[in-house]
């Protein structure tokens, strides 16, 4: 159904969180955090949600972006503001491309949990790299703000840091949206489906399945680099292996499209918003319980809808109005 | 033996059963005829407990046997031939006829089962240390009614078991289902080979869009020259 | 459609769990006319990969709020202040840290917030703590590069990262003048890697030889490898460790290798009581650094005698009031001791600056030495890194952590050079 | 002569982590190759073994040897409860729904887990001597946890190869509808398979402990987890036997290519063994899709 | 000549699936291959769409060879086939389903003109009350009219239907070929279909037949012909199957 209606409800809602974000004192955090975990979701739902495919080296993608701006940032500077962050974009877009295209070469080339254990290794891989062969600082990483505050002035650094950071997330996260609704009324979109419910019977409906594969894994990774670069760099103004490369974000990317539903264009939505809130209101009421009460919570929703809760609404909505705005 | 009814199944959110009711007689064959889809395949899942229902009764022998998992089954006496065999394709030919043999009550009987087998299929004899996967479509075939023997049943449900196989061999099928049924066996067949199922069956039931359109005995069945058109497409 | 009522049912009530927890905090008690709370905040790993040191940093806050309530608060102009700590788990991740420091900032209205813990997730509170202009006071980010980037609103309690091998090598010059190759063995991490390369070009400027350095990943299980190279270059003492887990794999294995050195310095590990009930004898004669240890013998006396104040319990009431927190047995680790520390140091400077605009206070501690149980406090005004305090040097002597080091610090000399692994196999100890 | 010295040493070393990692990663590849259900909790299973070996050493001198069976047991009853309260209603589900779950009970164990026992690092010292090398010394404690890897994991090879039980388990592995119709109660095998796999990871974190009786800590099965996710790729994902052997592989390759990455000037070669271990998977996985030893 | 196989032989393992078939089909002929199950009917149409690649031989579509060409390639040249046991994309709707037909099949159309293509094929088919529903949900029959919406609306110049009337009863059965007739006549497309017991059905349908056994071609020729061949009655229909 070529329809981009949903979209409405998805910006609607980037705008409602960016409101209560700006207008509540204390929520402005936390709305990023939310729209951080959305737009991880998101990013990983144009080929996880759209093929079936579980990319397990997700973070990786994530980390190399993180990497771009940060070596743009921290070795570049010289060149200007302005043609420096537009290098460390460009950056993390190539470097996400290039590990997408070697590991989408290679990987995708495996079905189901195959391919997801395969990219298991990714992120471990690449991290091991750059601190054993101590590339971009190794093991130290690369460090900021002072370079920042020095090449800048403190104000731009602070407005670097904060207000254009947030700013960058945000037209990530909403400009992942875009995409991802751009795609569900694309051909692309249509031939993800097909493949993702029968690739045989897609490759004879005349889908090169390879082709689309590697499309949609290429534009979610390139996202995710994206979002890397923005959310951890720009806003954290450090880039540290450890950090960058750590599994548990590709697992919660994961989480958050299977509680919203695979596929979906809201899904990633819901699923951020119920996890980084439980989260948030967990560690609040329960410091240090949280993780132990969101567990069993987690069960309870997978018992309950494995299909997703947006992918539950959807099923119930389909032949009503809210079916349009509800995907 | 056997009496099924009202019974309602499907896959998933799909209905395929809409009430099928069927008698099967001791030491008999009866046949489900029926087009593609109709729902012959779901029918026997839903009486060996595959396939959950989501109404309706299966009795055996007087006993309410609806919501008995398919092990519990077996244990009572009833096995199936699965549609496209399921074999162990990667243990061997006696493994595979072992495994028949899982439930005590079959195990006891286990060198008893092996000689009724093995002489029923000679093949199997010749082929025991091989492995399941590397037999011919005809063999094959034997082995899973073989395996289905090892479990000492009384009542076989059988899938298509000439699904796939050259015609020479499809006969050979058929006598051997015949030649159960003199072993005492009752069985109850489903197949899209209208002619030869009609020629061993005993009686004959029509599926038709998940649901019984007629039943009766061969000759009956025959005779209604109206039910060959309609459903039969012969 | 049922199921989805359940759901939302949960939902709610979760969030007005959460919602019902907000609401004491943000009521300020108005107990008395001249009596209020003022809250220090902070983000706190209670989970994930630093929860141990989370949880040893938060007694130590609540120990040192305590005796800060419990002898007069803090007084500025004619208001008392009575300390309470708000806290949250930052589950030892970088985003809610910057989260949790928000809402301390502007929900709970901190105006002075002690760091997370490690120096990564220091960093990533410094610029929110910047943007809000509240003060971030690090009692456990020790990497120097976090005061070189030109935060104002970060101050620093603890000794930095590049002071803490350097005492032992201090050490072993003054004990043995023959010693002098040095081996190190490291983690691969930005903390461990800041120490010790400060360490390295310390020791070469002590006029050490470095004979061997090499790293290994966090994680390791299996050090093997890099400690059958080492063995071949015959050091005779060797530096290294990282973290807590790694430190002991580290001791352990030298010991399994039957690696003999005169002595040893681990980083972070052999602080713990854990790593002596790990090791048993094996640990006998391993030092490490510690920022504080039991024993250092900080006391109004000595702070009398070099002429600086004296504010805090003494270490006897400290470990007290330690155990009626953390329970009968618990001997508080030095990231108790850095944080308590952190906590008097705002009390301090905010009754210096008579004032709880972060900006004056951050002021105020420009000029602020004191002493504590902690040791020396004192910032340099331009960093806001810590240079008043000293790294103790901790030796495992007969079953005890001593101070080894420095001499005017030490509660036993040095054992050196250690007892080999063969005579600790049959039972020897250091001081046996 | 001291580099071929140091080869042998790293890959003395190499087999018997490589026998360790392969026996904690066969309980994953079992758990997957019967129920399709990627153990993403994995770790958190090996840390209760570890935890199991500490505290059975400390508390009551029992050597770590003998708490195999123990562990064995507590991970089969552990598994059997976990199946019957989660798994079980996720069989049919999508695949990702279970791994969720399991992702869950993961951070349940480890949670629970530091609530229990706090999150300090503990360590135990079973000291019965070392044997001398001219080049390295071995520990027997490595020994017993080397040969104690073999003789378990040819004890599961035995029971799956000649039990009727074992047989089942490959039977329901081999054709669902099939085990079926034999009188096999496939949800019983699920169960037991699952106990099994756990129970072998449970087992498996006391092995660890043997080779690095330190850093016990609620959170140390994450490392373990990503190795026997490569390993089992490598291994072929879903067989134990190739799980096992690929730790072996894994182990070799890992400590081996220590010695030669040292002859690069300017690297970190310890970290770089773990860039190689992904390497040589990605080149298994662009030449044999399928893993090392992976049949299907 | 629309497709030419030459000497085109597929092996697995030991078993030779197709042994050295020959085949010629014309613009906008009718063929049937019969044999029974086992017999290299379907390895041949998977060898003709491209799911195989075959060991030996040589395959010509519209003079042009394809004999390596991947099956997305193929249906771009005009190929497209149904399934023996339907393989709609389940969770899409039914729509969805045809409209991915017309978009990636010789018809290439962009995703509005394909969803109102696919609104035309599920009329001619008489589908059009289901297509809202998910593919998935259809019964057997459904998702046969289904699939064979989604080839038709490849445009193909080639169609290969494969037991797309197994199953069915009389009347649907002569529906569906004067569909495949009318469409035939107004696009000139050639039609393969493949039967394993239809025999009246293949009457009616095709002008030739081509008769499959033990993976070779047994016969070929006008249909009548063919199927009376005593040759074709021994191994094949067996003696208690009546034709005609």
């Amino acid at each position: 159904m070529k329809s981009y209606s949903p979209l409405i409800t998805l910006l609607l809602a980037y705008l409602i969180m960016i409101a209560i974000g700006q207008s509540i004192p204390g929520m402005w955090q936390p709305v990023m955090l939310v729209i951080f975990y959305i737009a991880i979701g998101q990013a990983l739902n144009v080929f996880l949600g759209m093929t079936g495919y579980v990319n397990f080296g997700y973070v990786a993608l994530l980390g190399v972006g993180a990497y771009g701006m940060g070596v743009a940032l921290g070795y570049y500077n010289e060149l200007g503001l302005i043609p420096t962050l537009i290098l460390g974009f460009i950056l993390a877009a190539i470097l996400a491309l290039l590990v997408s295209a070697i590991v989408g070469g290679i990987a995708l080339r495996l079905r189901g949990a195959y391919f997801a254990i395969a990219t298991i290794g990714v992120n471990e891989g690449i991290k091991y790299l750059i601190m054993g062969a101590k590339i971009w600082g190794g093991s130290e990483g690369i460090v900021l703000s002072g370079i920042l505050r020095k090449s800048f002035g403190a104000e731009t650094m602070r407005f670097l840091s904060t207000t254009f950071a947030d700013a960058g997330v945000i037209v990530v996260a909403i400009a992942t949206g875009v995409v991802t609704a751009y795609i569900l009324n694309s051909r692309l979109g249509y031939a993800l489906i097909a493949l993702r419910e029968d690739e045989e019977a897609a490759k004879v409906m005349g889908i090169n399945v390879t082709k689309y594969k590697q499309i949609a894994f290429m534009i979610s990774c390139v996202l995710a680099g994206l979002i890397g670069a923005t959310a951890w760099t720009l806003k954290l103004t450090y880039v540290f292996p450890q950090d960058v490369f750590a599994i548990n974000y590709t697992v919660e990317a994961i989480v958050i499209v299977m509680l919203g539903g695979a596929g979906t264009l809201l899904g990633p939505l819901v699923g951020g918003l119920i996890y980084a809130l439980l989260k948030y209101y967990l560690a609040i009421a329960f410091p240090g319980l949280q993780l132990l009460i969101l567990a069993p919570l987690l069960i309870v929703v997978i018992l309950l809808f494995p299909e997703g809760v947006v992918g539950y609404i959807a099923k119930k909505a389909r032949g009503t109005r809210l079916e349009n705005f509800v995907r | 033996m056997l009496t099924v009814r009202e019974l309602e199944s499907g896959y998933g959110e799909m209905q395929v059963l809409w009430g099928v009711n069927l008698d099967v007689r001791e030491k008999s064959i009866t046949t489900v005829l029926g087009p593609n889809g109709a729902g012959k395949s779901t029918t026997l899942k839903t009486i060996f407990g595959i396939l959950k229902p989501w109404s309706g009764t299966v009795e055996y022998i007087g006993e309410n046997v609806t919501n008995m998992p398919p092990h519990k089954k077996v244990e009572l006496g009833i096995t199936l031939v699965p549609e496209g065999r399921h074999l162990f394709p990667n243990m061997t030919v006696e493994d595979n006829l072992i495994m028949g043999a899982y439930l005590k009550r079959a195990e006891d009987r286990l060198e008893d089962s092996l000689d009724l087998v093995y002489t029923l299929f000679p093949r199997l004899k010749e082929r025991e240390k091989q492995k399941a996967g590397t037999l011919s479509g005809g063999e094959q075939q034997m082995l899973a009614i073989a395996r289905a023997l090892m479990t000492s049943p009384n009542l076989i449900l059988m899938d298509e078991p000439s699904q796939g196989l050259a015609p020479k061999l499809v006969k050979e099928v058929f006598e051997t289902v015949l030649k159960l049924k003199e072993e005492g066996l009752t069985i109850l067949l489903v197949e899209q080979n209208v002619f030869a199922s009609l020629e061993i069956s005993d009686y004959a039931y029509v599926l038709h869009e998940g649901k019984i359109a007629f039943g009766g005995s061969v000759d009956e069945v025959r005779e209604s020259e109206e039910i060959k058109k309609a459903y039969l497409g012969v | 459609m049922k199921k989805l009522l359940v759901f939302v049912l949960v939902g709610m009530v979760l969030f007005f769990a959460g919602c019902a927890q907000q609401q004491p905090q943000q009521a300020t008690t108005p107990a008395g006319p001249k009596e209020e709370t003022l809250y220090f905040g902070a983000p706190i790993s209670l989970s994930g990969k630093f929860a141990e040191e989370g949880k040893a940093s938060l007694y130590g806050m609540q120990v040192a709020a305590k005796w800060i309530n419990e002898h007069g608060g803090v007084k500025v102009g004619d208001t008392t202040y009575k300390i309470e700590i708000k806290y949250y788990d930052d589950e030892s991740k970088k985003e809610n840290v910057q989260s949790l420091i928000e809402r301390l900032a502007t929900v709970d209205k901190v105006k002075f917030i002690l760091a997370p813990y490690s120096s990564g997730l220091t960093l990533a509170a410094a610029p929110i703590a910047e943007k809000y202009q509240v003060l971030l006071n690090s009692h456990g980010g020790a990497s120097d590069y976090i005061f070189e980037q030109g935060y104002y609103y970060v101050v620093q309690t603890l000794s930095p990262a590049s002071k803490y091998q350097t005492g032992f090598l201090d050490m072993v010059k003054k004990l043995d003048p023959n010693a002098k190759r040095v081996a190190l063995v490291y983690e691969d991490g930005e903390f461990s890697r800041a120490v010790h390369q400060a360490a390295k070009e310390y020791a070469e400027e002590l006029g050490f030889e470095i004979v061997y350095e090499k790293t290994y990943p966090a994680g390791a299980t299996d050090l093997s490898p890099i400690l059958n190279e080492l063995k071949a270059t015959n050091p005779d003492v060797i530096i290294g460790g990282g973290h807590f887990a790694d430190g002991q794999l580290l001791a352990k294995q030298l010991a399994e290798l039957n690696i003999n050195v005169k002595a040893i310095s681990i980083l972070v590990a052999p602080t713990f009581p854990e790593f002596y009930e790990a090791l048993g004898n094996k640990a006998e004669g391993i030092c490490g650094p510690a920022q504080w240890e039991v024993g250092a013998r900080y006391t109004p006396d000595v702070a009398d005698e070099l002429g600086v104040e004296w504010y805090g319990p003494t270490q006897d009431e400290f470990l007290a009031m330690y155990k009626e927190l953390a329970g009968e047995d618990a001997v508080p680790p030095y990231q108790a001791a850095e944080a308590a520390a952190a906590v008097l140091s705002y009390a301090k400077a905010i009754e210096k600056a008579q004032s709880l605009d972060p900006a004056k206070v951050r002021e105020a501690m420009n000029g602020l030495k004191f002493m504590c149980l902690y040791g020396l406090w004192q910032i340099d005004p331009e960093t806001g890194k810590q240079v008043g305090h000293e790294m103790d040097i901790i030796q495992w002597q007969n079953g005890e952590k001593k101070i080894v080091w420095p001499e005017a610090a030490a509660t036993a000399d040095p054992c050196y050079p250690m007892p080999t692994w063969d005579e600790k196999a049959s039972g020897a100890t250091c001081g046996s | 002569m001291a580099f071929v010295e140091q080869l042998i040493a790293n890959l003395l070393y190499g087999a018997i982590l490589g026998a360790v990692y392969g026996l904690a990663t066969m309980g994953l590849s079992l758990i997957f190759g019967v129920l399709r259900i990627v153990n993403v909790g994995h770790g958190a299973f090996i840390m209760i073994g570890a935890f199991t070996a500490y505290w059975m050493f400390t508390l009551y001198g029992i050597s770590p040897v003998l708490s195999l069976p123990l562990a064995m047991a507590a991970g089969m009853i552990i598994g059997v409860a976990v199946y019957l309260v989660v798994v079980k209603r996720l069989v049919d589900a999508p695949e990702l729904a279970t791994l969720l779950a399991m992702f869950a009970i993961g951070i349940f164990i480890e949670e629970a887990a530091k609530q229990i026992w706090g999150a300090n690092y503990v360590g135990y010292s079973w000291e019965i001597g070392s044997i001398s090398l001219p080049f390295t010394e071995i520990p027997y404690t490595k020994l017993v946890a080397f040969i104690s890897s073999i003789l378990i994991a040819a004890a599961v090879y035995v029971w799956f190869r000649k039990t009727k039980l074992g047989k089942a388990v490959r039977a329901v592995v081999e054709d669902r509808e099939g085990a079926l119709t034999c009188g096999i109660d496939v949800n019983k095998i699920y169960a037991l398979s699952f106990s099994l796999g756990i129970g072998l990871t449970v087992l498996s974190g006391v092995l660890v402990t043997l080779f690095t009786p330190v850093g016990i800590n609620a959170y140390m099965g994450g490392e373990y987890t990503l190795k026997a996710f490569v390993i089992a790729v490598l291994g072929g994902l879903a067989s134990p036997w190739g799980a096992f052997y690929a730790g072996f592989i894994f182990g070799l390759i890992e400590n081996g290519s220590y010695t030669l990455l040292g002859l690069i000037p300017g690297v970190e070669p310890f970290g770089l063994t773990r860039f190689v271990s992904f390497v040589v998977l990605m080149l298994v996985l662009l030449l044999k899709p399928t893993g090392l030893l992976g049949g299907e | 000549m629309l497709l030419k196989l030459e000497g085109v032989t597929k092996r697995f393992g030991g078993l030779v699936a197709v042994n050295s078939v020959d085949l010629e089909v014309e613009e906008g002929e009718k063929l049937g291959v019969v044999g029974p199950n086992g017999s290299g009917k379907t390895t041949l149409y998977n060898l003709i769409s491209g799911v195989y690649m075959p060991d030996e031989g040589r395959i010509f579509f519209e003079g042009k060879e394809i004999t390596n060409l991947p099956p997305y390639d193929r249906t771009k040249l005009g190929i497209a086939r149904t399934f023996q046991i339907p393989r709609p994309f389940g969770s899409a709707t039914v729509r969805e389903n045809v409209a991915i037909g017309a978009m990636f099949g010789m018809a290439n159309a962009g995703v509005d003109e394909a969803l109102e293509m696919a609104d035309d094929m599920l009329k001619l088919v008489g589908i059009y009350d289901l297509k809202d529903k998910e593919a998935k949900l259809l019964t057997p029959l459904e998702k046969k009219l289904m699939e064979l919406a989604r080839a038709l609306a490849m445009k193909p110049k080639l169609l290969l239907l494969d037991e797309l009337l197994a199953g069915m009863n009389p009347a649907n059965i002569n529906e569906i070929l004067e569909l495949l007739d009318r469409v035939k006549k107004e696009e000139n497309i050639a039609v393969i279909a493949m039967v394993e017991h239809l025999m009246h059905a293949i009457t009616k349908f095709a002008e030739r037949v081509v008769v499959m056994h033990q993976g070779m071609k047994l016969i070929e020729g006008p249909t009548m012909e063919v199927l009376n061949d005593p040759k074709v009655i021994e191994v094949y229909l067996g003696e208690k199957l009546n034709v005609g």
